[in-house]
């Protein structure tokens, strides 16, 4: 019996998951994670699953703050109504090279030691088809939001992850990233056309 | 601090699968983790009142040596081979520090004596339920 | 004794081994080792790492083409002077969901069965601070470029990868991607300024 | 076709590491890549040939079954579990098949057969060489 996989999943158990994903990387799940949480009509808890990078960390500008461990475990960075979770709370700001043997306890780590008291949780994933996004499946069960730009590598990539989510019966939210940006009064599309569920301009 | 929650997700993990009482559990930790065991029995003897499963259970912990093995030189060696370097981040980190709260970590803190490699890994240095003994007629041992 | 770790070292002895690569994603790894391979004075072999991703099959359109298996292994795929290698020439246009303790000894995999002809090899690494940092430096002493692009995010992720390779005793090379765009007769800088060995526009 | 790939790597790995003669080498194979082992042997008798170490060592081939093991579900199962999964992979893709050639990617082609979780691992499915023989006044085994 594994007590920090109960732990990790009870952590999630009856709340409103959300994943912010893409195998692609630099395409906005980050930023677009953070907007959400953001957005959410209650408080959110935003958990930054892309343990080498800790972009989230970074646009909220607490990557070098060491969280507090209580009896509830790692407690979370409060900004408006979100909640903070992220792996530079624990190594604060250097380098995290890991094997990928463990990266998948690593991402179970956080989630079972982090104080997670919100209604809503988002995840925001790291690029690739790893561990994060198995971890998460076996943990809970969450809603995809997929983001992508208009550039033909990152739609077939995104296609990828669509495949793998159909056959696991889960059908995303599509988001496009850097539509356009606006050149005087044009429309300029540096990176493509393509349309998705949403669809948001270069700098929002 | 997150001894309280490591003791838990035992007493959870233990009223999720067992019915009968349970009067004893076998908690195996990792080394590196130097987690306080007193602070851990404490919060277990606390959290487990709380229901007939657990009530009366004692908890035995057992410290799991690691054997540490480099994927880069192929060399073995052991966290005494390693305490310079480990306790440099935990002065540096302080009482939580980082392999303190995810021992998993230890590939990013820790190198090969030998060659210096980050490239490390380690056995049985995760955190598990080796046994649990529940009342039955005659006692009965489960291990899973 | 490991006779593939041998192998793949053999693959790589005594050639001109390059290594793009940026702990953040989207920066422009794929489209920079392409070109790179594309401009060497003589023929080269690109080997696309990101073995989720595998972007550099996409760029060149051949992400449905089977390599060639022959007595010295998988044949690359031949786009003017450079042999090219992916992931996609095995499994073709399919996702690859894989657990981080598989991923080390896929890349290995993948180089210890090619046939590598050529003085220079160009790799595409996936983001993250990874196996495929781990495994290229126990198989080969590589020359790194690191993409980045002039935002904070991803100067930030950067410096984690220059300091661990300072650790290693290795000077990357600096490429700042994406700079700016020309709107009119002005230069834009979406993404914020930074200065690097070399600055790349916006659509090149 | 790769099989003389894996002849070559033995080859090279046994003289890199042996001064005297070897006269016998175990090398341990993966089952789910059903490498051609006549043409394995074909090839490693053809490539030893040209050096005094190898000249005459005799290849002794061991197939390691595989125990496949779901971290999602905790079940264990066996490749003939999953036989009807590994051959419409087979007849997908033909002779050399992803798995032939890159046995570590199992978990993208094959699924738990309990809960269908990719999230699979297998023992001691690598290539390596067991044991060597070599050449001494008396015949001495170094195993590594
Ligand atoms: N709509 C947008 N317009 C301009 N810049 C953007 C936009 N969305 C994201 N970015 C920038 O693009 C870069 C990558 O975004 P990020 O959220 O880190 O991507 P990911 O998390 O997918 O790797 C960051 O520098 C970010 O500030
Ligand atoms: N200088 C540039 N101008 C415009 N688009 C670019 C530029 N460099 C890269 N891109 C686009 O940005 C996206 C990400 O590039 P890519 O090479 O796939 O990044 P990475 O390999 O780092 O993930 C692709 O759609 C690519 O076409
Ligand atoms: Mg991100
Ligand atoms: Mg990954
Ligand atoms: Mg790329
Ligand atoms: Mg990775
Ligand atoms: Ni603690
Ligand atoms: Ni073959
Ligand atoms: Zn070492
Ligand atoms: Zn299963």
């Amino acid at each position: 019996m594994e007590p920090l996989r109960e732990l990790a999943k009870e952590k999630l158990r009856g709340k409103k998951v959300i994943a912010v994903m893409s195998a692609k990387g630099g395409v906005g799940k980050s930023v677009i994670s953070a907007l959400i949480s953001l957005s959410l009509p209650s408080s959110a808890t935003l958990i930054d699953l892309d343990i080498h990078t800790m972009g989230i960390a970074k646009l909220f500008g607490i990557e070098n703050v060491s969280f507090e461990v209580s009896k509830e475990g790692i407690e979370p960075a409060k900004i408006k109504n979100v909640n903070l979770i992220s792996l530079a709370g624990v190594v604060r700001d250097r380098y995290v090279i890991l094997p990928g043997r463990n990266q998948y306890n690593v991402m179970k780590e956080l989630i079972a030691y982090s104080n997670i008291k919100t209604d809503y949780v988002v995840f925001d994933l790291p690029p690739g088809l790893g561990d994060e996004i198995l971890v998460l499946e076996e943990l809970t069960d969450y809603k995809p939001i997929i983001i992508t730009t208009p550039s033909k590598v990152s739609i077939k990539v995104v296609k990828y992850l669509i495949d793998y989510l159909y056959e696991k019966n889960k059908k995303p939210i599509m988001v496009v990233n850097m539509s356009y940006f606006t050149c005087g009064s044009e429309k300029v599309k540096p990176f493509g056309s393509y349309e998705g569920d949403v669809n948001l301009p270069i700098d929002p | 601090m997150h001894e309280w929650s490591i003791a838990y997700s035992v007493v959870k993990t233990l009223t999720d699968n067992f019915d009968k009482k349970v009067l004893k559990v076998t908690l195996v930790l990792p080394q590196f983790s130097f987690l306080d065991l007193e602070i851990l029995k404490e919060a277990f003897d606390e959290l487990k009142k709380e229901n007939k499963v657990t009530q009366d259970a004692e908890l035995k912990i057992k410290i799991a040596e690691p054997i540490f093995k480099c994927r880069n030189c192929g060399k073995e060696f052991k966290l005494s081979d390693v305490e310079k370097q480990l306790n440099e981040v935990r002065s540096q980190y302080g009482e939580e520090y980082p392999l303190h709260l995810m021992p998993e970590l230890f590939p990013a803190f820790l190198k090969c004596p030998y060659c210096g490699s980050h490239d490390i890994e380690a056995k049985g240095q995760e955190i598990y339920i080796e046994s649990v003994e529940v009342e039955e007629s005659g006692a009965v041992t489960r291990t899973s």
